[in-house]
């Protein structure tokens, strides 16, 4: 796809750029959290990045993403708006759900980020669903499932992968695998001789399995399978391995709190995301430590920005709220 | 053109006027290009719209409903059925968690068009898990349109309605109306949601009915009539939202209400009607507001256990006698004596 | 097991014997089911009795056994009593619900056959909770799921299989596979790439398939399943390629509605599960004509006299009945 | 003994005692052997019991729930959780046509006791799908036992009971109420189920209230007092089955009635109290019946949202107070002023 080089190269550096802005995001969160005006459950995805970001890479405007609770990643790599998350997670009337949702109610649709919500497995099918719209209406759109290795465990997970499967509908089901539901670890979920490849498989779903901290193996193993769903190809399953540093829900680490050691964690935090692609681009001469500085700079202030926005909206009132249940004819 | 038509056929004709009238609309549910095509419903459609807009599922009804959820915040405007409420509740968490939740969550960003149908029922011993009656639990969620037409002309007009909303409607349909007829018009209309219709006027007694119980409730104000006392029968045809004025007012004529119900009787349906019916028009009643509903069990499946379970007529007559402090003359009970109670009428003979 | 030759070939008797014992149940329920005096719905297992012959032969009176819609077989093979399930068809105060229930809620718990209820998949979590008891209990004690096809796309069905392999239950997953999810075939429903074995195997679950008219072979599979499982070895799925004769639901046979061909019927006719065995058993010289006649009129009887039994009890009166919802302390 | 315990730990304390007093008793739950512990309430019971007994579960809540139901009718007595009520639905499949009916179809033959916990809530942006209070889906479903504790006391001895009953019980605990103290008594002890209690005794109005309304409308009381009402408060405890003679008793005394419910308003609980006590004492009510519940909306997230969606104390004085035709004194609403409305005290700080 990419003949040039210097196209290439800016490729590359805009795969790091998105990681970092979202680590820029999310970390700030975390410091700003206990100022305590966010005041809702915030899930961040801190560790995680690449996976947002290489799928993100993949994907056409018109594609449709969905998420669950911990979707900042997803929301942004896809390019929702920032002011309107950061609105929406101090609660206010410029959010992107005007207050009515929070962080885990994140919406923008228009980059066909289409909406993540907190109920475990839940946006699956929702998902399998725009990829039916899709390739009813010949949309040439694939849609783009986002959940947790927790979310497989699910019924609607297995009934979703079946019907996809069926039908034969453009959907990519991306599995984050990051180890732990909450602070439960796979031996109290599932059995040491599950294999969630052979299993999908089963279904008649392609399946795959990548380095979910490995930002480029992610946007080659989704743009394969996007390729494929758009060429009426079908769905295809990719479960990728990562690493959540902080708690589960919530701004702090937690590895003293006893489901996970610490060691665990600093096995995982020497395999950053982001510091391996640095690695990577520094050794290619594209990224320095002068760039990083102001990347890191800019992100930030657009982040100040988003906060100060987020602030600095009213909250909604009553009479302003969004408080319709029906949508009029 | 009018003509006279079953529940069936009419919500059969329904769907073929949405399909041709509208592209993204579709229809999926178990069964629903089968030879039996979901009690008749969906009989032919396949056939004339293909199998890309009239399709079959996999025994998976929470993530179908789910599916249909995503089809509809994507432009298309899904009929799915589930073909049992008891089947039907495989699906809550995708019917409460997001259709019901959808449009508000996201601040009216996007909308669920979606029509679920559910059929209730009893008879014929479906038992305890084929014969539930549970709106009240859908009618409990904010964001849900439930939706119970009595008659086959509502059938119609309230399914093409559904089917046009921008909302998540769960559309009840109860077994023993598929065969009953009423005028059609050929043309496609429909009968607004959220509007009860006063199907009977009278001046004696409000009774507020739904679905095939207000089928039930018009044999008894016949019943009721030979004994002089004149009912006005409201169908509520939308359970919710609830057209309150049109009950309110007709109660407050009459001063006198019997609610009717297909449901189980505790925290149902019945309780909400009698509820509001006092706060508003407190001091306006004549008597004790009565209703008549399924008894706190699981439907038992022997023959002779549903004359007692299910309600009939003479049950709704004697009850709204009651509040004149009256009995309900003998004759009626003796009519119902030898009359099989399990089956709608004598051309049904199971085995579903 | 069996080392004498007689016992031998009196379990081979007994395989032949209960197929057509319960053959003869369900032809005759068909015959009289048009008096319209069994007033609920009937879902006979017409062609695939060896299933539950072969798997009950595998069983102790301990093995919990639950099953779904179509559960005569299930039932009658693991001993459940005769005359109560007859009346329970009849709706009469004698039967094994006392009425409440119908053909679709059989129960007889001297035989730990401990209940079928219609919703499809919903008894199998219920199988493995039993399964559960048995493990922590150390009873020594297995327990089976009955399940038709369509009912491994239910959601429940795979998270029922996870959990069972997380906890190593002694669980044994019997899937009757006859094609058809009431009129609905596999490509309306599942994946042509859909592989079910590999599937459970993913879910880390001994993943098995077989001829579903061969009683012998369900016999065999289910023996091992059931060693293994007894020994700690955790659960087994088998699934049994067989097919239904008659309607879904009812008494007839409805190869003219267009959902099948009488040719596929045929074809599967030919299979019997009781002809064949009666040829191999024959050819052993066990079977004989004149024995078939006897047996069949013994069964006839036996079936008659259930009947008989069911016809003359009475209906549950409302005072009679039982209705409580709830059990006293 | 008697000591002050949280509600956190008094039903904490009711399943270490009954998982002592029975070896058939088991502890599963989304978390239960975490550090967190369901909010504390299963914190050091796998340490004590091991891992056979208190367990962790996959997030699977159709067929864990199912799983437990077919353990209890072979002999264990489960203790599951599925924490917030809003991932229980996806369980409403094995509640429904499972465990409410199981006794009930196979005649009486076998019953289910489980229990099944169920956490409802407001505040701190939990939102739409996080806070929802649906009692009254499962108070309709004939079978059930809903259960729903106010007090620290109450809570442990509603736990043991609902362990030791042999029916499926819905216990549902209310976020807020988890750090409230009340005096518990350290031996075992139950209290019945289906029984209200009459928390505080008054004259002029019966406030009928559950779970956290309960400690609203104890605050109400006192505002109510001092307005010159003397309020009589009945704590429900059990929704279902509902002990309606100590309501109809207390209503026929103060012949004022105001319902206080955690869930929406339509369909829901405060109707079918309502129905029940105009149904049973029309004529002795001196005023309209009158019920604060939630606004038939999904929970808005922002914090800015959560005062006017949830009820608090001064709406119920006020709304008490108006069917005597007056208002409430401005003081009280001045106190309010400032409060932060989202967290139930000063200490909480999310992120939960
Ligand atoms: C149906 C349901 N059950 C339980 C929960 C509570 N819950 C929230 S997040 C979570 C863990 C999900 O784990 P995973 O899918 O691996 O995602 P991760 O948090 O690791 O990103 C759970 C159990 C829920 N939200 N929905
Ligand atoms: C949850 C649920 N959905 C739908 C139905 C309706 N239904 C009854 S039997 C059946 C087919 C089941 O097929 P299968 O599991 O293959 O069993 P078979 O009838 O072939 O023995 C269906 C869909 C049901 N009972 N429960
Ligand atoms: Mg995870
Ligand atoms: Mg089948």
């Amino acid at each position: 796809m990419m003949i040039d080089q210097s196209v290439r190269l800016e490729f590359k550096q805009n795969l790091y750029n998105e990681m970092l802005r979202i680590r820029t995001v999310e970390e700030r969160i975390a410091e700003l959290y206990s100022e305590q005006e966010m005041r809702c459950p915030v899930h961040l995805c801190i560790g995680q990045e690449a996976i947002a970001v290489g799928v993100s890479a993949a994907l056409q405007n018109r594609d449709y993403v969905f998420s669950g609770h911990r979707a900042h990643g997803h929301y942004l790599a896809k390019g929702g708006n920032l002011k309107a998350m950061m609105a929406e997670i101090y609660g206010k009337e410029g959010g992107c759900s005007q207050g009515n949702g929070g962080s885990m109610h994140l919406i923008d649709l228009s980059v066909n980020f289409m909406g993540s919500t907190p109920i475990v497995g839940s946006t699956i099918p929702v998902a399998v669903g725009a990829a039916f719209t899709a390739k009813i209406k010949k949309q040439h759109a694939v849609s783009v499932a986002y959940f947790g290795d927790g979310a497989t465990e699910t019924g609607v997970f297995h009934e979703s992968i079946n019907f996809a499967a069926t039908q034969n509908l453009p959907v990519i089901f991306i599995c984050e695998d990051n180890f732990y539901s909450v602070y439960s670890s796979f031996e109290e979920r599932q059995s040491a001789n599950r294999d969630i490849i052979k299993l999908v498989q089963g279904h008649g779903v392609n399946s795959f399995e990548g380095d979910g901290n490995n930002v480029e193996e992610v946007f080659n193993l989704t743009l394969s399978a996007v390729n494929r769903a758009r060429e009426g190809g079908g769905p295809s399953f990719i479960k990728l391995l990562t690493y959540r540093w902080r708690e589960h829900c919530g701004p702090n680490y937690d590895n003293d709190i006893g489901y996970r050691t610490e060691a665990e964690f600093l096995q995982w935090q020497a395999k950053c995301p982001l510091k391996a692609y640095e690695t990577i681009l520094m050794s290619m001469n594209i990224m320095s430590d002068a760039l990083y500085q102001k990347l890191f700079s800019e992100y930030l202030t657009e982040m100040n920005n988003a906060v100060q926005y987020a602030k600095s909206q009213p909250f909604p009132s009553i009479k302003n709220a969004f408080t319709d249940i029906f949508s009029a004819q | 053109m009018i003509r006279t038509l079953t529940y069936a056929e009419a919500l059969n004709e329904a769907q073929v006027q949405c399909l041709e009238a509208d592209e993204n609309v579709y229809v999926i549910g178990l069964g629903a290009p089968d030879p039996k095509g979901i009690f008749g419903t969906t009989i032919g459609l396949r056939e004339k719209f293909g199998s890309d807009r009239v399709f079959d599922m996999p025994i998976s009804e929470n993530a179908v409903t789910g599916m249909a959820i995503g089809s509809a915040i994507t432009g298309m405007r899904p009929v799915l059925s589930h073909q049992r409420i008891d089947f039907a509740i495989a699906a809550m968490e995708q019917i409460v968690n997001q259709a019901a939740k959808w449009y508000f969550m996201f601040a009216g960003q996007s909308s669920v068009p979606i029509v679920i149908r559910m059929i209730i029922g009893r008879g014929w011993g479906q038992g305890p898990q084929h014969s539930q009656s549970l709106q009240a639990m859908f009618a409990h969620v904010p964001g849900l349109k439930v939706v119970m037409p009595a008659t086959a002309h509502d059938a119609k007009g309230l399914l093409i309605a559904s089917i046009e909303d921008n909302n998540p409607v769960i559309f009840i349909e109860h077994r023993w109306l598929y065969g009953l007829n009423s005028l059609v018009p050929q043309e496609k209309y429909s009968e607004p949601l959220g509007r009860c219709k006063v199907i009977r006027e009278g001046t004696d007694i409000t009774i507020v009915s739904l679905s095939y119980m207000t089928i039930e409730s018009l044999r008894a104000a016949d019943m009721l009539e030979d004994s002089g006392v004149s009912t006005e029968i409201v169908d509520i045809r939308t359970v919710s939202p609830l057209d309150w004025d049109t009950i309110f007012e007709s109660v407050s004529k009459t001063g006198r209400l019997l609610v009717a119900d297909t449901g189980t009787m505790s925290f149902g349906v019945s309780g909400e009607i009698i509820a509001k019916c006092v706060e508003n028009l407190y001091g306006k009643l004549k008597s004790s507001p009565n209703r008549i509903s399924l008894p706190d069990l699981p439907s038992p499946t022997s023959s002779s256990l549903a004359k007692t379970y299910f309600p009939r007529a003479v049950d709704i007559a004697e009850l709204a006698l009651s509040s004149f402090g009256r009995n309900l003359d003998k004759k009626w009970w003796k009519l119902e004596e030898g009359v099989r109670l399990d089956i709608p009428n004598t051309n049904f003979t199971g085995p579903f």
